[in-house]
């Protein structure tokens, strides 16, 4: 039976991931690159590449490590601590995980691309502002043996600097995924900084050509490729969302125990003990539903829904918290920008939005629970 | 070691599906559905009395309890195959206790092997039914300020004192109890945990009327009780260590009993029945139970294989303690919203569980002292 | 400008009833009725009317005291507060209203009936589990010149024992109410003690003579006359409502300030001070809104839905919170029969149903507030 | 007195519709939109200029001050007219600055009638913009302990010391400040309330940058600053009775600006317009904002009217801060959550507004504060 404990090798990843991104990618260097203007930072990714991260849900035979989705949260949730910027997500988790459902040799050569780290992936899905697969309206119209995509997508992250893009259009029998290179002839790309120091683009697609080979997957059936790769997406985004609360709430602990205030440190005071430690159950409480999303992506992909929604919807809750509360807990300091507490509440923010948002995944849960 | 597994549960699939009578296959839950035990118990049925004694028989009472002290010996996926295949058939559990879930875990921890051989094996059989005697009146959450006193009078301590919220004390046949043995130690010492027969002259209990109406807790009074020196567990004067032990227990078990008196349906899928689900406030706060829910049963899953890897702590059931009383204590609340006016009158269970909820979060270690041990213990805030 | 305190008028009133509730109908009366399988107390009632009470909403010239919607609430609050067992809002405030809307002789009579503490009445809507006046499908079919009604009825407050009953049904071109007596041929009442230890019943209608003289109002019309009894009602309830949050908030704030735990006063507690605080808050704001609604219904009647649905929904809420905080902070002491905290309990989740839950009121101010 | 309030009414009417010029009347609220005044104001627009000058030669910017500090004279009812004329030809404010929400107030109570007629005028008429120089650093909610000091020094105090959080002294004229003039006293005494020309010499300033981007808030530095003895109000080394009484009034503000920021129209309504209000979860938040934020708005009200009936208290003030400021921090989440990616960026404002509303909860009495003023003071709990 599956544990729902860390393996040793879990342990062992997280720990070495920790040590690493606490050198390579403190938060102080998302900073560093808000500050620069620039929202990826290739020599960061070269260095996941190395290390086998960018290969984590690669097959070994494409050159990946293929560790798995539960690792792959594992990741994530180091990241999150951080605030790692990096596209692993779009890339490592979303877009290898559409690759690895199809069989061709282009998709394996795809997926070794991004294991050597030398391609980086953009999911563009969303049109209006919330995340809503169903409704889209970019059209991808037959034209000879091939098609012309025409529309516009919202809320691309990382699509600013992806070498590639996965589209989601709407073809005659359905919604199918492509595969297109993100300097095709007839995209625009209007890249955004968001909020949290990443970048998301708006994209315009204007007749753009994609053959039969672009297709990911089957036409008119998107979801078969389209469903596993979201899946582990928003699992790997509930375990950054995750980490980021626990980066959040580790801080916030810490002040607890030094700031004196009335001449006492204010972690004595019992009213910020109580909700300090409500704060840590909600934490607990949504770690064990990130390790059961994994292990569900793992061992039970086709079933794995419920717990997906439920780690997406537990996380987004928890980490909002934790910054509401690491902010205020912090008082003034907490508002301010040399203190990195915003950084965390922004990138909650965004992470609460990015692939469905609590209402969303609520209904998710709804669904698959019967009401 | 999976083949093992296998063979295992289809052992005990065999074994139910002959054993288990049919009334004992409705998957009811509540005040009598389920045997309590004890000299005083009225089986519901023949089938109740069946159920029990084919059970006891083979250990299934206690699944996890050693062979020799009345149990089956299983190991925690071995219990774990037991308690899904008797859900696959819907089946009653045979007997529930604070033997069982209490004193059971002490004794094995803290007793001798004479202890455990006098007193396991009709806890297992369902003979004999036991309370617990901690709190006392005045004292809620501070239980190491106990002052019924035990005199050591050579062979026997004389007790005198009383109790509160002493769980069915008035069906019970024995006590545990925590008595002051010495008096000029600091609150947490000099307290002994002793095993009282509440037939002992001087015995007495008084229920209390609950706002549900029912009346589950006793008042318990000891006047010049004898209690004979072997009856201690542990050392004496460190009763305390046998009942922070316990604590730990029944914080998890109270944990757990609000998602196990669900069943496995979904709250949500209850309520829809009702019609009353379309409207989005009540949806909305289904929904997040719904969600919080799911993920509390995944820490209790969790912090069993933490406990079993041996990498738990068990500070950690504090957390367990507050978190799934006050989501219990939000499903009642939500029950009650989705039933509207169905569920105003005593007419059925639903009220009465509603208002019994409300003390999850009181008995066994307030929230509040939950979160102050969270904060210190866990956390290490100062004070 | 109406202002948003109470008048000298209206501190007097209160005052007054403070003294005679207290005096007459603590919660020890509420309790006693209980124990002896009791839902109403005739001589309390007859008490009330000696005093002006029943005739809160009668007009002068029906005998009654004409105090209007917010003395009517500020009664109904100081009833909160001590439970007091009465048939006020049923009859004094429900059905005041509704029979003051009618001009008829027939109506002027039953008002003063009403003044003078000699009729009970109670409200029947609800076929369902939920307040619903859209959905009934209790039936007065023509019958010659008058009705015959067919259905059922439940949730009937008051129902047990009231003297006569307001009864919604459907007619041919819409909804009419009819005001019938309790005891007409065909009429069987099951009166169910309540968890709040009122009584509420399940009425069935067989064939029930009614002639056109007992419709209150117009044929197919009962929302002229329904619609602002029934937030007359609400209103009230509502003060009911606020006065129990305030009245089982006392006891805690009291009980806080003479409990010792592990040595020190729980009151000292910075945990338990905070929510007590907050607790406050609320209670607070719910008043303000009781304040409003009782002066909208006494200045603007045709424009107080938005305020009377505001009151009830914060006025049930806050009570919610007063009893849960309420039996916590109590500990075991809360959860005995022998202390009154679950007498507040019980009543506050009747109230939180009767005549709109939660989510029903939340739907009339979206729907006012354009959403 | 009715027939007066109609007739006020009509006067009020007409001067709006001759005086207020078209480009104030589209309601704008924001940083620039009303104007602030001060030496460093830049006006927006001609029609801003415009604006300030006509109301201010009609005591409008300040309308409840007495006319011979450069107010109207308005009482409550009137100010209440005003407010709503305006409202109806969605005029914006003339101007807005702490100069009239809390240096003035403070003044009409504590000021000598030279100070008052020396310092009110120009703030009325926009010429002078203040700023707030209360916290330290370090000192958090603690504002007692100010170690900002003015040594005696005859006929001036010679400032030295450092200030936080003073919003917008960059762009202020005079900062009004909380300086400890007796080192011997015990905290809350030997702090006096003094009165600082920004452009002293020894007076510097920097910007704080905020989590919202923006840098509303500044650390100002007094580096042996002079400060003439007749720039005191109220007494010397009592100037923690002004400190008090202001905060009364910071809090009130606080607590009313989220919801005069959203105007009028409910936010269900602005947020249903972007068709995501269909979702139960996020609709019943927001029906849950909509309820308490009209029960809150109602509770402004009814506490002005129990302040001019004199039977409020001030102690409730911390009631309105704490609510207002909790509610408003809830309003700009909901926001957020109802614009979904659109408001992600930094192209609006809607992030900056949520980001910025996170302070409301912390300056000016944290709401932990709030709560326990009202637990000892209102709720007579002990410690």
């Amino acid at each position: 039976m599956t544990k729902l404990i860390r393996s040793e090798e879990e342990i062992m990843l997280a720990d070495a991931a920790r040590g690493y991104l606490d050198e390579a990618a403190p938060v102080a260097k998302l900073r560093a690159l808000r500050d620069a203007g620039e929202a990826h930072d290739p020599a960061l990714w070269a260095e996941m590449a190395q290390m086998g991260w960018t290969g984590v849900l690669v097959p070994e035979e494409a050159g990946g490590s293929d560790m798995g989705h539960a690792a792959a949260c594992v990741l994530a949730e180091e990241m999150g601590k951080t605030l790692a910027p990096t596209p692993f997500l779009s890339t490592a988790v979303i877009a290898a995980t559409a690759l690895r459902q199809v069989a061709s040799a282009r998709a394996k050569a795809a997926l070794a691309k991004i294991a050597e780290g030398t391609v980086t992936y953009a999911l563009a899905i969303d049109e209006g502002s919330k995340f809503d697969p169903e409704a889209i309206d970019l059209v991808a119209e037959k034209d000879g043996n091939g098609f012309r995509l025409s529309g516009q997508k919202r809320f691309v992250v990382d699509g600013g600097f992806a070498d590639r893009l996965l589209v989601l259009a709407r073809t005659e029998g359905g919604v199918t995924l492509f595969d297109i290179p993100a300097d095709a002839t007839g995209v625009t790309r209007s890249a955004k900084p968001m909020i949290d120091s990443r970048d998301a683009a708006e994209i315009t697609f204007d007749k753009v050509e994609a053959t039969g080979e672009d297709v990911l997957g089957t036409v008119d059936d998107a979801m078969a490729v389209l469903k596993p790769a979201l899946e582990a997406g928003q699992a790997a985004l509930a375990a950054e969302l995750t980490g980021l609360a626990a980066g959040a709430f580790g801080r916030t602990v810490g002040y607890l125990k030094e700031r004196k205030q009335f001449g006492t440190l204010i972690g004595t005071f019992q009213a910020l003990q109580h909700r300090a430690a409500d704060l840590w159950c909600e934490c607990e409480v949504t770690s064990s539903a990130i390790l059961h999303a994994g292990r569900m992506l793992d061992t039970d992909p086709e079933n794995a829904a419920l717990a997906v929604s439920v780690a997406k919807a537990r996380a987004m809750d928890t980490a909002s918290l934790a910054v509401r509360e690491g902010v205020q807990m912090h008082g003034g300091i907490g508002m301010t920008d040399e203190f990195d507490m915003g950084f965390y509440m922004r990138r909650a923010r965004v992470g609460a939005e990015w692939l469905g948002d609590y209402g969303y995944h609520a209904g998710v849960v709804a669904g698959l629970r019967g009401f | 070691m999976n083949d093992d597994l296998a063979q295992f549960r289809a052992e005990i699939r065999a074994w139910l599906e002959q054993n288990c009578p049919q009334e004992m296959r409705d998957g009811a839950v509540g005040e009598d559905s389920t045997c309590w035990g004890g000299k005083n118990w009225n089986f519901t049925s023949d089938a109740q009395k069946t159920w029990l004694e084919r059970c006891a028989a083979k250990g299934y009472t206690v699944p996890t309890w050693p062979v020799e002290y009345g149990g089956a010996g299983m190991n925690r996926d071995q219990e774990k195959i037991w308690l899904e295949e008797l859900a696959t058939i819907n089946g009653r559990l045979p007997l529930q206790s604070f033997g069982i879930w209490m004193l059971g875990p002490a004794l094995l921890h803290f007793g001798t092997h004479e202890q455990k051989l006098h007193y396991l094996p009709p806890i297992a059989r369902g003979e004999i039914r036991w309370c617990q005697g901690y709190s006392e009146p005045g004292a809620g959450s501070d239980l190491a300020s106990v002052q019924t006193k035990g005199e050591d009078k050579g062979d026997h301590w004389l007790v005198n004192g009383q109790k509160i919220w002493t769980s069915y004390a008035d069906k019970a046949d024995w006590i545990f109890a925590l008595i002051r043995t010495d008096r000029e130690a600091k609150k947490h010492l000099g307290i002994s945990f002793l095993l009282i027969d509440m037939t002992s002259p001087g015995v007495s209990t008084k229920p209390i009327r609950l706002i549900s109406g029912k009346s589950p807790f006793c008042e318990t009074f000891f006047d010049n009780v004898e209690v004979p020196k072997h009856q201690i567990v542990g050392t004496e004067n460190r009763g305390w260590d046998v009942a922070k032990y316990l604590l730990t227990h029944e914080r998890e078990m109270i944990s757990g009993s609000g998602l196990l008196a669900g069943g496995s349906r979904s709250l949500g899928a209850i309520l829809a029945e009702s019609g009353n689900l379309d409207e989005p406030v009540l949806r909305s706060d289904v929904m997040r139970h719904e969600i919080d829910g799911l993920a509390f049963g995944l820490t209790l899953e969790r912090y069993k294989d933490q406990a079993e890897a041996g990498t738990g702590t068990g500070d950690a059931s504090a957390m367990l303690k507050y978190y799934g009383t006050e989501l219990n204590k939000r499903r009642q609340e939500l029950i009650m919203a989705g039933a509207g006016s169905d569920a105003l009158t005593w007419d059925d269970e639903r009220a009465p569980h509603w208002l019994r909820s409300k003390a999850n979060s009181i008995e066994g270690g307030t929230s509040e002292v939950m979160l102050s041990i969270i904060s210190r213990r866990i956390l290490g805030l100062p004070g």
